[in-house]
């Protein structure tokens, strides 16, 4: 018999064949190197810049993009491309954070209803249609209040609030698996329900779950930079991509380009999220194909 | 066998092609396939899935379904092209000329109507009836398909039927504006083995009664021999044999039917322990083989015959086969 | 079948109290930090007897109940501080949020499901294509920007709408817009894959063979049978409407629910907090429940099977 | 009980309650008791809808019956764990794609089956005993490193039986293994389970709808209709000397691929659409049957022997 590895790389595994699918889709592809390219500029913002944010500048230096603020200043004369990389590395922990919390506990409580049905079932998905009907807002007051205000608390609520869309969609995928019939050969060859769901389940609801977080990823990061427009998020001097919008929102007569940036800069995020989570559907559920 | 009255066919399709341009290549899902179907005559297409036996028919209609198109060959159906029909003329065309039956009944109905108002609309769509003379149509066209009470199911929906009663439904759509020619395709391969009996004496009893000629497309040997007049045996989208009912069964002239014939089990106890199968895996369509497709199954593959595919050549008054083994002397017989 | 209307409401009650109940207990501590922040003024026992009065830990659940109680039966929601009936200022606010949100429904779905429908029948070419990615340019779009991006060119540029504030027509078109924009991407990718899902049934196909012409399949067939899934499409549009009104709101200082909710939150409020809980949640079970009834009423198989016995149908074989 | 009797059931009892007790149930498997002898294959026939499958999944234990007795091998495994069991029943599946985890590797899968014969081997063993398994079963060595999505029906079914003898049982439940693949693959798989059955000395359950395939491959067959078992014999029994009305009717339905004779067949003739109504009591074959008369009605007609080996279960038998 050929060496065993020679013979395993013959065969891609369904994952391999899917990213190759996606490779080809020019736009998810371009989408995903920018979206790169801000998080490691974002990660890498000590290295940029020399990381005050808060140091306030005098009132006649805050005219236009200076050697010394490549992108001008904010309302307070802050130095808003500082502010900004450190602010988007907030936004996206918080965003992805709560992304992900939110997906691992929503496709947990899914994939307990959907495997095992019956009257949990029906009581988990009543509770989940009672949570999926509350509004974020409402959501992320009532964590503050709970919790306390500022640092963050609001990740929590805009975890919760994914819980029901994943939910919703690992359960459909969980039940339409056990519908086949290699579960129940899987019971005649005498394995447990935990050894079905780790090793028969787990592989097969992987693809809707990567689908799923790329599609609701840019959702996340929106609704993060909302509730920091809003006030609910970090505590002034800390930057936030919400809270810099949010503050610059007064110099919109006189100088609208503090403003206008960091919108750009979120829509671009937005977008790329967006076109990577089309192309990750395209290529891994080939089904419900976008266009 | 109802006798030919008219020599002019009534569908004539020669060697039609049709292809399905794929990312992967392009899959020629038929190739120069030709029959014709005589007035009041039944055409059995037999053919396992993947040989284009659906796509033959469908193709006929204009219903090959996306990015299929047919690149080469011509259909014609009463001295009309059909290939060439404008949209409008189709639409006249398709339920008043030809009609089709399907494999699921279940699928085949819409749910969100009743039965009642699916038989009007193809009437209304046909004819400008008054609406008293279409519903008295419809119940008598509901009656003459065996159902027992035409009035109540008028009213009813799918959701309330049996697969059995949505197939003669759908008999009773098919039939509705007189059709000269019924295509059904594999019609009772979802239904259990009493109520296929049942369709199929439905069947013979329309084409019988209106005059109507059926292209009838199946996998089942056993439902070919009961019910068609002449037979064309399809594999890999190509013509393997094509004769009468008795020229295909009694004088069998081409190995793959032999070997389909020998590997269906019979009830009658007679045949031996193991059924002598056609070894082999089904032919990729993306890549057919260069002679003949049936080659790397058939045990009596000569070297010619993967090289080269053979002429479809008429072997007998009216019965035709494609094979190497014919081509030299016609009478050597298969069974051998 | 009104035995099913009737099974579905009495099913509301228990998760409208479940919903309160949370919010109560998550917001309970709020009236501590008011204390805190009259601290400020007041000392001594004029301090303890207030506290005393509003929130004891052990007389909380009681409290509670009580809340429950006036709300059900009188319909009373307590006076705020300064003694005003929360019921009346919940009314007169929800007046506003009603508006803007009803009007962001109408715009997101009357341009959003005919995209949708568009996109789906020419599946694959240009117009689908077009559809496509406009909606998910507009998806990307954080509501904030999208407002500084009217109000520059509207109100500073050209300078036909205020900037905020509602006293005439004019001061809804641009809230309006901002929800429409939200509502029309979520609406035409809903109402798109429903009605593609629709256009792969083998049904179609025996429709075209019974020579009935393209158009007339379209809007007589495609059309009712996507009426039940457009309805919970308009259902969950609904729902975000609602929800994303409560944002905009504190853009355009709409006194609606919205900015109502930010206020009491700051102002450490629990009683306005439970009214606005209260009434949200009524309004969106109410949208549930009356999409969930037309999607009933509408499609004949769960007419048919409800009208006989009146309990939940299984999903039928051949849906 | 015989002395080489594998497999008994007594009474077998299987309801499906929609939505709740109270109304009506779906009698699925009602009162079966057959026994199975060592080395035999048992055909079990039976139109859609008539208990077959859920018998063959209630004799494995996949699902639970409410009454009845299952005997294997002298030992009741009826409330009995069903791990040490596993090993000796498998089962083999109608839909071939549905039958294989598109996410493992044909290897796994059938480690899976070795696993579960208890055969705890290393890495090397494993594709040893796979590799000889495959090549068993009629594939290469070599496509154990393949995912099932890259095979034909006919290989898939295949590797679905290379699994079932992993675990090297005595007792095979063949649930339509032929029903969905074309007639050349039908016969390779039927020859296939055939010469295993010589080999290994196994004991089939052959379950399928076609009746001329059971009446090939079965040494013993058993008719069920909507849940009862109606007629049980050896081969010739059932097709020489049929007892049951029902039998018959489906015997003289088969087509037959021979024009001359099919065509000059006399057929039973079969009342099919008329409405069934399960909860009838006495013989549910009452309303379909040319030969019922009213005492059918009253009595449920039990399964009475009317020569050695040959059973039936009509008052009113032809022979």
């Amino acid at each position: 018999m050929k060496t065993h590895a020679s013979e395993m790389k013959k065969h891609p595994n369904p994952w391999k064949t899917g990213l190759q699918k996606f490779i080809k889709n020019t736009p998810a592809v371009v989408a995903a190197v920018v979206f790169i390219l801000i998080t490691l500029s974002c990660v890498l913002a000590p290295v940029i810049t020399d990381g005050d944010y808060y140091t306030i500048t005098k009132e006649d230096e805050r005219l236009g993009f200076t050697s010394e603020h490549p992108l001008g200043t904010d309302a307070l004369g802050r130095d808003l491309l500082t502010r900004l990389l450190y602010g988007g590395r907030a936004t996206l922990k918080i965003a992805f954070v709560a992304l992900i919390c939110g997906a691992v506990a929503g496709s947990v409580i899914g994939l307990i209803s959907g495997y095992f049905g019956g009257k949990s079932d029906t009581l988990i998905m009543r509770l989940v249609e009672a949570l999926s009907s509350v509004p974020v807002i409402l959501l992320v007051v009532a964590v503050e209040c709970a919790l306390g205000w500022g640092e963050g608390n609001y990740m929590y609520a805009i975890a919760l609030s994914f819980i029901p869309t994943f939910a919703k969609v690992i359960r459909a995928a969980v039940i339409d698996i056990v519908g086949n019939e290699y579960i129940e050969a899987a019971r005649a060859l005498g394995c447990g329900h935990f050894s079905i769901i780790c090793k028969h389940i787990i592989r097969n609801i992987t693809a809707p779950f990567v689908v799923q977080v790329s599609t609701s990823a840019a959702e996340a990061l929106l609704t993060c930079t909302v509730m920091g427009y809003l006030g609910f998020g970090l505590d002034p001097p800390l930057p936030e991509l919400g809270n810099i919008v949010a503050v610059n929102y007064k110099l919109i007569r006189s100088r609208p380009e503090t403003a206008v940036i960091p919108c750009i800069l979120i829509v671009i995020c937005a977008v790329s999220l967006n076109l990577i989570g089309n192309g990750l559907r395209d290529a891994f559920s080939p089904e419900n194909r976008s266009a | 066998m109802n006798e030919i009255n008219k020599n002019i066919p009534l569908l004539s399709v020669n060697d039609l092609t049709v292809e399905f341009p794929m990312p992967a290549g392009t899959l020629r899902a038929v190739s120069a396939l030709s029959y014709d179907v005589y007035p009041g005559e039944v055409m059995g297409i037999v053919g396992e899935s993947g040989s284009g036996k659906s796509v033959a028919a469908s193709s006929v209609m204009h219903l090959l379904q996306k990015p299929g198109r047919v690149t080469e060959g011509s259909i014609t159906f009463d001295g009309r092209d059909v290939l060439s029909m404008t949209k409008k003329e189709l639409n006249d065309f398709r339920g008043k000329e030809i009609s089709m039956i399907f494999q699921d009944p279940m699928q085949c109905l819409d749910p969100s109507f009743t039965v009642g108002s699916q038989l009007m609309e193809t009437v209304r769509a046909h004819e400008k009836v008054a609406k008293a003379e279409a519903r008295g149509r419809c119940v008598d066209v509901l009656a003459s398909v065996g159902i027992k009470d035409p009035e109540s199911m008028m009213k009813k929906y799918p959701f309330e039927l049996s697969g059995g009663m949505r197939q003669r439904v759908m008999i009773a759509i098919a039939l509705l504006c007189r059709p000269k020619l019924l295509i059904a395709d594999e019609p009772t391969t979802a239904l259990d083995v009493t109520i296929q009996e049942q369709i199929m004496l439905l069947l013979k009893k329309a084409c019988s009664e209106n005059e109507m000629a059926m292209v009838f497309i199946t996998h089942n040997f056993g439902l070919v021999a009961d019910i068609c007049d002449r037979v064309t045996v399809m594999y890999g989208g190509r013509v393997m044999e094509q004769g009468s009912c008795d020229d295909i069964f009694y004088s069998t002239a081409h190995p793959y039917t032999c070997g389909l014939m020998q590997a269906i089990p019979k009830a009658d106890l007679l045949s031996e322990e193991r059924l002598t199968s056609i070894e082999g895996t089904p032919l990729d369509p993306m890549a057919p083989p260069a002679g003949c497709p049936f080659a790397p199954r058939c045990n009596k593959a000569m070297d010619i015959c993967h090289r080269e595919c053979p002429e479809l050549r008429e072997i007998a008054k009216g019965h035709r086969a494609r094979c190497w083994l014919c081509e030299d002397d016609a009478e050597v017989s298969i069974h051998g | 079948m009104i035995r099913y209307f009737l099974k579905r409401l009495l099913l509301m009650i228990p998760t409208f109290f479940a919903i309160l109940l949370i919010a109560y207990l998550m917001t309970s501590n709020l009236t501590g930090t008011i204390v805190d922040a009259m601290s400020a003024y007041g000392e001594g026992d004029a301090l303890d007897s207030f506290y005393e009065k509003i929130d004891a830990p052990d007389n909380r659940v009681t409290k509670f109940v009580r809340y429950c109680y006036d709300l059900v039966v009188h319909g009373e929601m307590g006076k705020t501080s300064s003694a005003t009936f929360i019921k009346d200022e919940v009314a007169f606010r929800l007046k506003y949020t009603a508006g803007v949100a009803v009007l962001g429904f109408l715009v997101s779905i009357l341009i959003g499901i005919p995209l949708g429908v568009l996109a789906a029948v020419n599946h694959n070419r240009w117009p689908d294509h077009t559809v496509s990615t406009f909606s998910t340019f507009l998806a990307s779009i954080p509501s904030y920007c999208l407002v500084l991006v009217l109000v520059f060119i509207f109100s500073l540029w050209l300078g036909i709408l205020p900037v905020s504030g509602i006293d005439t027509w004019k001061g809804y078109v641009m809230p309006v817009i901002v929800l429409g924009v939200g509502g029309m991407s979520l609406a035409s990718r809903m109402t798109r894959s429903a009605v593609l899902e629709i256009l792969s049934k083998p049904y179609l196909t025996v429709l075209r063979a019974k020579g009935l012409p393209e158009w007339k399949i379209l809007y007589k067939h495609v059309l009712k049978n996507a009426v039940v899934p457009l309805l919970s499409v308009a259902g969950n549009i609904a729902v975000a409407a609602l929800c994303s009104t409560l944002i905009v709101e504190n853009f355009f200082s709409v006194p609606g629910i919205g900015a109502y909710l930010v206020n009491a939150v700051k102002g450490r409020d629990q009683q306005r907090l439970l009214g606005s809980v209260v009434v949200l949640a009524l309004i969106i079970m109410g949208i549930g429940f009356v999409t969930d009834m037309l999607g009933v009423l509408c499609s004949p198989k769960f007419r048919k099977q409800i009208g006989k016995n009146g309990r939940k149908l299984s999903k039928g074989a051949d849906e | 009980m015989a002395d080489n009797e594998l497999l008994r059931a007594q009474s077998l009892q299987k309801y499906f309650y929609a939505n709740g007790k109270k109304n009506e149930p779906v009698k699925a498997v009602d009162n079966v008791s057959l026994s199975i002898a060592k080395g035999e294959t048992f055909g079990l026939v039976g139109e859609s809808g008539s208990g077959k499958t859920t018998l063959g999944r209630l004799l494995l234990r996949l699902i639970e019956p409410q009454k009845g007795r299952i005997v294997y091998n002298g030992t009741d495994i009826t409330r009995a764990d069903m791990r040490p069991m596993r090993r000796k029943m498998q089962i083999i599946f109608q839909n071939p794609s549905a039958s294989l985890d598109p996410a493992m590797r044909v290897k796994d899968i059938i480690a899976e089956g070795l696993r579960c014969g208890g055969r705890r081997l290393g890495k090397k063993e494993t594709e040893e005993a796979a590799a000889e398994l495959l090549e068993s079963v009629g594939l290469v060595a070599d496509d154990m490193y393949r995912y099932p999505g890259e095979f034909s029906g006919g290989q898939q079914q295949r590797i679905g039986i290379a699994r079932a003898r992993a675990a090297d049982p005595e007792f095979i439940v063949c649930d339509e293994p032929v029903s969905a693949l074309d007639v050349s693959y039908q016969s390779q798989i039927v020859n296939l389970l055939v010469d295993l059955k010589k080999e290994r000395q196994l004991t089939y359950l052959f379950i399928s709808h076609d009746l001329s395939v059971v009446m090939h491959i079965s040494d013993r067959v058993g008719v069920m209709y909507m849940g009862r078992l109606v007629e049980v014999g050896n081969r010739e029994d059932i097709v020489l000397r049929t007892a049951h009305p029902y039998t018959a009717a489906l015997l003289s339905n088969i087509p037959i691929p021979d024009p001359k004779l099919s065509r000059a067949r006399v057929r039973v003739p079969l009342d099919v659409d008329s409405v069934y109504n399960e909860n009838t009591e006495g013989c549910r074959y009452f309303s379909r049957c040319p030969k019922a008369r009213p005492e059918c009605k009253q009595t449920v007609p039990e399964l009475k022997e009317i020569s050695p080996g040959h059973f039936c279960a009509c008052l009113f038998s032809q022979n």
